[in-house]
């Protein structure tokens, strides 16, 4: 009873989520529902059983997305501080009579958690015999993500480096680049920012944000990273045992670099881990994953079949490998993100544009 | 079996009246300091003793271990994040809230009088 | 209809995630628009998973004697997915600054003016 | 099996609770008048998400995702401070 009424109330407060962000006018605000948005999925796939949906809707929910939109927002628009609500009638009418229609449809489906659904029958049960033997990995979920379809979570690993050069590229148009500026050239003429001096030994007096970082906060981070990125490579080796896997680590792992680039100064982080050491990491991961396939068709195989590998429990260490390429790639790919659109600390929007207008909207 | 389900509710019930506190003073306080304050001391607290709660309800030691580990970080986090959210309302010129003046002579009267 | 809602509720809430999420994809400011996408998208997910859902099910990870495992192959469709909707995202915000540097504005009716001049 | 002795039925309640009272802070979230304010709505919120993922896991038995919980205190903190430091700099 008590779990029934857990779960409504989740389902509740996830439509009452979706349905404010609708509403709110401003942006920010609808932004920040979102954030909540996510956090009520991921306990839902918490109460679907589903551990490697909930770990992956965290870490994308709270580490990358709602930072990269808040991000363009404070880079683009000038949010209204009053949030108040609006409704379009014609367009809620419109897909009220598209949902309608789609929920007349339901009664086809098999009830939820039916055992005797198709679902459970055919290939399901398969995998949930089969998996844990064949490939000696107790997540079935990552035996199948990085084993049975490995070609699939390959194509996936190159979507991902691919979005990471589409941003770059996208990004080159408006003259933003990954280059760390060089030296301590005064950032702006603009009186508001002081020129972000950087001294000889590289800690820069104030950091190109323009204001001192608290020493709570640097001190903290300092005591905090090493937690963080130990728990992401964690998650990132550990995905074959327990819920996790390659992408969820990676996002961790890229969290605590942010980490550190806040607590440090975007600046000093971005000369450390500097464009060698970004590019190493994504095509690293890329080519870790191309380099298992082709192995094993070096040694007659298929492309990406471990078997082949005279090694013994070969698909065992095979996926964990994969698992570390998608990693190394992800985390390579959510720093090039955030540098990307959150790093440019240097050149605040308003000067780089030349048709941007002062009131903005 | 009934001790520890005593102490359950007591601890799970003792915290969620904290996390109660930390909304209400999240949502009635006038200004984002005074909020931040609330939800820093009072709800680290409130969630310390659920925490506390499910350790004791679960009984096994890897949980409580990671339950602990987990409530020690957010000892940690929480009071920062609310740190760093006050302060960088201070940079931007957030003014914090005062009595205004008219309000705090009327108050001054009634005192005087009583 | 009561039949359904007891036994498919799940289902029921995300046709409405789906609907909302629809409904701010057509809102006029472009990263609204890209926040509905991303309602959109767990709309789908939440239907896909829920499919998979099995009554006392334990979730798909093989331990000793797991008891009836929830259905794996969903959760994989939508690993999958969730990665490919947050490089979605990113270039997509990615191209709304790119928008922004040129015409100064992300609401869609001004921009089309914008363009048009 | 789950919501069988009365230990993790009071656990289960107790999450219920905390979910109404994420729903409760959404207020401060939409009408919060300052960005930090919305922010703090979304901390509150992240710290009973936390709370919320383990009474679950204690209550349904499944040690495996109280990682969860962690990866979201982990990424809590890491929001707040990115988003917070990363606001201040903007004219907002």
């Amino acid at each position: 009873m008590s779990a029934l009424a857990l779960e409504l109330t989740l389902l509740g407060l996830l439509v009452l989520t979706a349905a404010l962000t609708a509403v709110i006018r401003d942006v920010l605000a609808a932004t920040v529902v979102f954030a909540v948005y996510s956090l009520v999925l991921s306990l839902v796939w918490i109460l679907l059983r589903a551990p490697d949906v909930a770990l992956t809707e965290a870490a994308v929910g709270a580490g990358v997305v709602t930072v990269l939109l808040v991000a363009t927002i404070a880079k683009t628009s000038r949010p209204t501080d009053h949030a108040e609500l609006s409704v379009r009638w014609p367009s809620l009418a419109v897909i009220g009579v598209f949902a309608v229609g789609i929920v007349t449809t339901l009664p086809s489906l098999p009830a939820i958690g039916d055992p005797t659904a198709p679902i459970h029958q055919h290939l399901g049960t398969y995998y949930l015999e089969t998996a844990p033997a064949e490939t000696g990995v107790s997540n079935i979920v990552t035996a199948i993500l990085a084993a049975y379809r490995a070609f699939d979570t390959f194509g996936e690993v190159v979507v991902v480096f691919g979005a990471g050069i589409g941003l770059l590229v996208v990004l080159r148009q408006s003259g933003i680049t990954l280059q760390p500026t060089t030296g301590s050239t005064p950032s702006t003429t603009d009186p508001g920012l002081e020129p972000s001096t950087t001294d000889p030994h590289g800690e820069s007096s104030t950091t190109d944000l323009g204001r001192e970082p608290s020493v709570i906060t640097t001190t903290a981070i300092r005591y905090i990273v090493p937690f963080v990125a130990l728990f992401g490579l964690y998650i990132a080796f550990h995905g074959a045992k327990t819920a996790g896997g390659g992408f969820q680590g990676g996002v961790v792992v890229a969290a605590s670099v942010v980490l550190v680039a806040f607590g440090f100064g975007i600046e000093s982080t971005r000369r450390w881990l500097n464009d060698t050491v970004l590019t190493a990491i994504t095509a690293g991961g890329v080519a870790a994953v191309v380099a298992i396939g082709l192995g094993a068709m070096a040694l007659g195989g298929r492309f990406l079949e471990y078997t082949v590998y005279p090694i013994p429990k070969a698909t065992t260490y095979g996926i964990e490998l994969v698992e570390l390429g998608i990693g190394a790639t992800v985390t390579g790919i959510v720093l090039v993100f955030f540098f990307a659109l959150v790093g440019n600390a240097e050149t605040p929007p308003g000067e780089s544009s030349p048709t941007h207008t002062e009131e903005s909207k | 079996m009934a001790l520890t389900t005593a102490v359950v509710a007591g601890l799970a019930l003792f915290g969620l009246l904290f996390a109660v506190v930390a909304v209400v003073g999240v949502l009635r306080f006038p200004d984002l300091y005074t909020r931040a304050h609330a939800v820093s001391k009072s709800d680290t607290l409130g969630v310390g003793l659920v925490l506390a709660a499910a350790a004791v309800a679960s009984g096994s030691v890897g949980v409580t271990l990671k339950i602990l580990f987990l409530f020690a970080f957010m000892l940690v986090t929480s009071p920062i994040a609310a740190h760093v959210l006050a302060r960088s309302a201070s940079l931007d010129g957030v003014e914090a809230w005062q009595v205004d003046p008219e309000e705090r002579e009327e108050r001054e009267e009634t005192e005087d009088d009583q | 209809m009561i039949e359904t809602l007891t036994t498919r509720y799940t289902y029921v809430v995300a046709v409405i995630v789906i609907a909302i999420g629809l409904y701010v994809l057509f809102d006029r400011n472009l990263i609204k628009k890209i926040v509905g996408l991303n309602i959109f998208q767990t709309g789908v997910f939440l239907f896909f998973v829920t499919a998979g859902y099995r009554t006392g099910g334990t979730p798909p990870i093989a331990s000793a004697g797991g008891g009836p495992y929830v259905s794996p192959l969903p959760h994989v469709l939508i690993l999958t997915a969730i990665v490919v909707g947050v490089s979605v995202t990113a270039v997509s915000l990615g191209m709304v600054f790119l928008l922004y540097e040129t015409y100064g504005t992300v609401q869609e009716d001004e921009l089309r003016e914008a363009i048009h001049e | 099996m789950i919501g069988g002795d009365l230990s993790t039925r009071i656990l289960l309640w107790v999450a219920v609770a905390f979910v109404v009272i994420s729903a409760v802070v959404l207020y401060r979230a939409y009408h919060g008048p300052t960005i930090q304010d919305r922010l703090l709505a979304v901390n509150v919120a992240g710290t009973n998400t936390v709370v919320i993922i383990v009474l679950v896991a204690v209550a349904f038995g499944l040690p495996d995702m109280l990682d969860i919980a962690i990866v979201y205190a982990l990424l809590n903190f890491v929001l707040s401070i990115a988003v917070a430091r990363f606001i201040g700099w903007e004219w907002i």
